[in-house]
């Protein structure tokens, strides 16, 4: 065992818990946590936002540009999974012999020295671990093993009532816990089920390729759009009419529908592009 | 509750996130060091939730039945976005792993060294 | 009691993140780590925090299993000494 | 009191992000749409950024309280003299989009594309976001969608090493904004508030002591990863070289900015805290900056691949920023905060200067590349003028911050450091003077570059561009300069040593 990673932990535990321990103690009622911005969404947080459950009213409401970057980010992920090369065929189309841009170096080129692992990228060199690499791929995971009867049978009587119940949790996410990114969680587990149970293919016709493009977009675009509304409705961007409580959970809701689908069709998507 | 003058909900925190820096440091295979990652993400939402708690504290969902003192909706909701967060980023290094594997034919990093 | 819960609940934590570290074999790595996540599902819920102990059921011990589950399934299953 | 343009301010936030968001369903029939779809988004956005720049400049910074919050109980977006930087920052997305229409082609086939410019745009709206929010956990999250977008690019050009330099990228990437939003978590502990000019206020209520100091330090640590400061930069070599041209630009020019705003940032609250005495802090500063522009040129000299030797430049570049700040006297933070645009200028050229080079030759090493010059005249002297600039020569941009910065030294009575700017520029001059030598002065040893043709003008214009205001803003050095300077005058009578 080398001794550096455990010196290393050390040298960062001990200002860490010199931090915490002088932090003002945790459970106290009147740590400024309690009272400062806290105290003000405890008081006046169901009035003004119309929302019982005041995590949500600060996940939609008050601080809802970050939920905004926040779907932004699992967009991201999915844009990340899906730009990356799939499989390991080559690339390009076209003229194959000229380099892609920066990743491999023709032959002749001494390997990139210093600054890490930085050879060539052994497009022709070890043929025979790209050969393994590939046949490696082929054999494919999860979906292709026979899956016992009574797990298709259960699977496929479950998913309805887990679906509901993910639809119960976004319904009910402004009075109960939950919301749109649990619900969201939810259909992606109840999809990649079926899709265990049922198979990629069969899994996959649930959400339609035509829609796909708009549906994995659809948590920002949805905020996109009530935060316009709330501009022209109040002039200020994601703002909630404060008198118009009928607006106020139209809102909210079409926010946590979208996540919902959104990040579901995100998650399953996902999975889809590391299954095959 | 305090131990030796340390709060020991916030030092379990932070030994919790040396497990997961250790991991991330000193193991060689990738999947090892990202399970490390999430050690370290999810002390540090434990950190965040445990500062947001109150003794005794209910829930902040102002409905029949729970009651003053509440515990701060703040920290709750950063933490939902860092769990968000937190699989988005795990997804993508998986799916460098699964490239690196097809790749490389391996995720040990004392072997992705010696390669050529 | 209170106390009680917090202690065994955090030395669970710290021995299922130990677990994970020492464990050889993957999938039983990632199969602790979802039991580290739902023990702090627990202690978010025991604090007061039940949207976040849903999603960290949900996201942290639910997704993030899956995917790493798939993730072995398509590399490999052990850590090499 | 404020003007029309400052209601734009969320929505040059939204519009790349939502851009990005519809750059699938745009590009669902003709993937390279993709492309045109990103520059037109880039370009409403740099106009946008343009109408803001205008208006501080007429009324000076203002904010915007998004949902109609008072500040402190929603998030504010903040636009002051830095937030500027978002302006070049679209325009250089602007001029680096069109190159990567042709560029991508041997890099990704086309269904690829939609993609890879959806992160372009979330990486461009991450960035901005980051520059004028004014809200620490809102800071963070721009991070993060500026560092996921950033590892996924870098991985977009190859496989196997691109991965892997990708995923060292990403867990160092992520340990940083883990220690970012642990400092974040600390002060929101203790001073109950998010907002940046709150939790500075706050901060002078509640003192010092070691929390306050470890949450500077995580963040500090933090940001010094981002900018890939010596000690933390061992992801930036492998992932910048790797990447594709276009993206290199980004990541160098632009990406590892955020490391150096996230800084100014952090310091704006604790030296309007005044809470702790960073002298110290700024000491290391130096000595880091110091030791980054050594090492970074020292091992750029040892590098054969262009694209490398660039990365370890960036280093270097780096360093002198981090020394500029540091040092804490006018002009070297002037100098300093100068040099965080035009070094993203100048890296810009020689990344995608370097970039066309390699696409048409199809080597990448300067022993392979001898004698191209006389096959790509115009990009060559392009790569040449960006040579000049960033080794600081008088009638380019880079002189001017290098000068700043050089005479903040000796200000601030820290004349040995001056000394070791103009050291490293020296160190940086040689390397930069093997790469004219074997691009200029020798024979090729190859018929592929003999024989190599200029690049179609969607690749030449952008880097002529750019090179061309390397030249121009070496002139008229004065243009960022108004700026930064009242900014830094603002900042300055707290920051002392």
């Amino acid at each position: 065992m080398r001794p550096w990673p455990l010196l290393l932990v050390l040298l960062v535990a001990l200002p860490l818990v010199a931090g915490v321990a002088t932090l003002p103690p945790h459970d106290a009622p009147d740590a400024p946590i309690h009272t400062q911005v806290g105290a003000r969404y405890l008081e006046r947080g169901v009035a003004e936002t119309g929302m019982k459950n005041l995590v949500t009213a600060v996940l939609l409401n008050y601080r809802g540009f970050d939920t905004f970057i926040e779907v932004v980010v699992i967009f991201t992920a999915l844009a990340a999974v899906l730009a990356l090369p799939k499989g390991s065929a080559p690339v390009p189309k076209g003229s194959a012999p000229v380099p892609k841009g920066s990743a491999p170096v023709p032959k002749g080129s001494a390997p990139v020295p210093k600054g890490g692992p930085q050879a060539p990228e052994p497009a022709a060199g070890s043929a025979a671990r790209a050969a393994r690499a590939r046949e490696e791929e082929r054999p494919e995971v999860a979906s292709d093993v026979p899956v016992s009867p009574v797990v298709r049978f259960v699977v496929r009587l479950l998913a309805p009532f887990i679906a509901m119940f993910a639809v119960a949790m976004l319904f009910r996410g402004h009075i109960t816990p939950g919301g749109g990114f649990q619900a969201a969680a939810v259909f992606a587990a109840v999809f990649i089920a079926l899709g265990l149970a049922l198979g990629q293919a069969r899994a996959a016709r649930l959400v339609p390729v035509d829609w796909r493009p708009w549906l994995q977009g659809v948590a920002p675009l949805a905020f996109a759009l009530v935060a316009w509304i709330g501009w022209r409705l109040t002039g200020a961007f994601l703002g909630y009419p404060s008198d118009d409580h009928t607006a106020q959970e139209a809102m909210g809701f079409v926010l946590e529908v979208a996540i919902a689908v959104g990040g579901g069709v995100i998650l399953a998507r996902v999975f889809l592009e590391m299954e095959t | 509750m305090l131990l030796f003058g340390l709060d020991l909900d916030y030092v379990a925190v932070v030994m919790l996130f040396c497990v997961g820096l250790y991991m991330l440091v000193a193991k060689s295979n990738l999947l090892k060091k990202l399970l490390g990652l999430n050690v370290m993400e999810t002390a540090v939402f434990a950190f965040i939730v445990t500062a947001g708690m109150v003794e005794g504290g209910d829930p902040p969902i102002m409905v029949a039945g729970t009651s003053a003192p509440f515990a701060s909706p703040i920290p709750h909701a950063m933490v939902l976005t860092g769990i968000v967060v937190a699989v988005s980023v795990t997804a993508v290094a998986l799916a460098l792993i699964v490239q690196i594997h097809a790749h490389f034919g391996t995720i040990e990093i004392d072997e992705l060294k010696e390669l050529p | 009691m209170s106390d009680l819960f917090d202690i065994v609940m955090l030395a669970l934590l710290i021995a299922t993140a130990i677990t994970v570290a020492r464990a050889r074999d993957l999938l039983a790595a990632v199969v602790i780590f979802s039991m580290y996540s739902l023990t702090m599902t627990l202690v978010w819920q025991h604090r007061g925090a039940p949207d976040v102990a849903m999603t960290e059921a949900a996201v942290g011990a639910g997704v993030t299993t899956v995917l790493f589950l798939i993730t072995i399934a398509r590399t490999t299953r052990r850590e090499k000494p | 009191m404020t003007g029309p343009w400052a209601e734009a301010l969320p929505w040059v936030i939204a519009l790349p992000l939502v851009g990005a968001a519809l750059t699938p369903a745009v590009a669902v029939r003709r993937p390279r749409a993709a492309g045109f779809w990103a520059w037109g988004v880039l370009l409403v956005t740099a106009v946008l950024a343009a109408g803001l720049v205008s208006e501080l400049l007429a009324r000076g910074p203002f904010s915007y309280e998004l949902g109609g919050w008072p500040a402190a109980y929603g998030i504010e977006l903040r636009f002051d003299h830095f937030s500027a930087w978002v302006l070049p920052l679209a325009l250089l997305f602007v001029v680096i989009v069109p190159f990567s229409w042709r560029y991508l082609d041997h890099v990704m086939p086309d269904e690829r594309r939609p993609p890879f410019y959806a992160l372009l745009l979330l990486n461009a709206g991450g960035m901005i976001g980051f520059c004028v929010t004014g809200d620490l956990f809102n800071l963070f999250v721009f991070t993060e969608v500026v560092s996921l977008s950033s590892y996924a690019l870098v991985a977009v050009g190859g496989r196997g090493l691109a991965a892997f330099a990708a995923l060292k990228y990403l867990f160092i990437g992520a340990v940083s904004s883990l220690l970012m939003l642990f400092a974040t978590a600390q002060l929101f502990v203790l001073t109950g508030s998010l907002n940046m000019a709150e939790v500075s206020l706050r901060l002078a209520e509640v003192g010092g002591g070691t929390a306050v100091m470890v949450a500077f330090a995580a963040y500090a640590v933090s940001f010094m990863v981002k900018a890939a400061m010596f000690p933390v930069h061992v992801w930036l070599p492998d992932a910048h070289a790797i990447a594709p041209s276009p993206v290199s630009a980004v990541l160098s020019g632009m990406v590892v900015k955020v490391g150096i705003v996230g800084m100014l940032r952090v310091y704006q609250i604790y030296y309007g805290a005044e809470v702790l005495e960073l002298g110290a802090f700024n000491l290391a500063l130096v000595w880091l900056g110091a030791v980054s522009i050594v090492m970074g040129a020292f091992f750029a000299i040892f590098q054969d691949d262009i694209k490398l030797m660039l990365a370890y430049s960036t280093i270097s570049n780096i360093g002198y920023i981090v020394l500029g700040l540091g040092l804490a006297s006018p002009y070297a933070v002037i100098g300093a905060s100068v040099h965080v645009f035009n070094h993203a200028l100048i890296k810009a050229t020689l990344f995608l200067a370097a970039g066309s080079i390699i696409h048409q030759t199809g080597f990448r090493t300067l022993s392979d590349l001898r004698g191209v010059a006389r096959a790509m005249p115009q990009t060559s002297a392009a790569m040449a003028i960006g040579a000049v600039s960033i080794v600081g020569l008088p009638p380019t941009a880079g002189f001017v911050c290098k000068w700043y910065i050089a005479l903040g030294a000796f200000e601030a009575n820290q004349a040995p450091f001056g000394f070791a700017l103009v050291f490293g520029a020296l160190f940086i001059f040689i390397y930069y003077i093997r790469m004219l030598n074997a691009f200029y002065f020798q024979k090729p040893v190859h018929a592929a570059v003999a024989q190599a043709s200029e690049t179609p003008w969607s690749m030449r214009g952008p880097v002529v561009l750019l090179a061309s205001l390397c030249l121009i803003l070496g002139v008229l050095g004065g243009i960022p300069l108004t700026f930064v300077e009242p900014a830094v005058l603002d900042l300055l009578p707290l920051w002392g040593p």
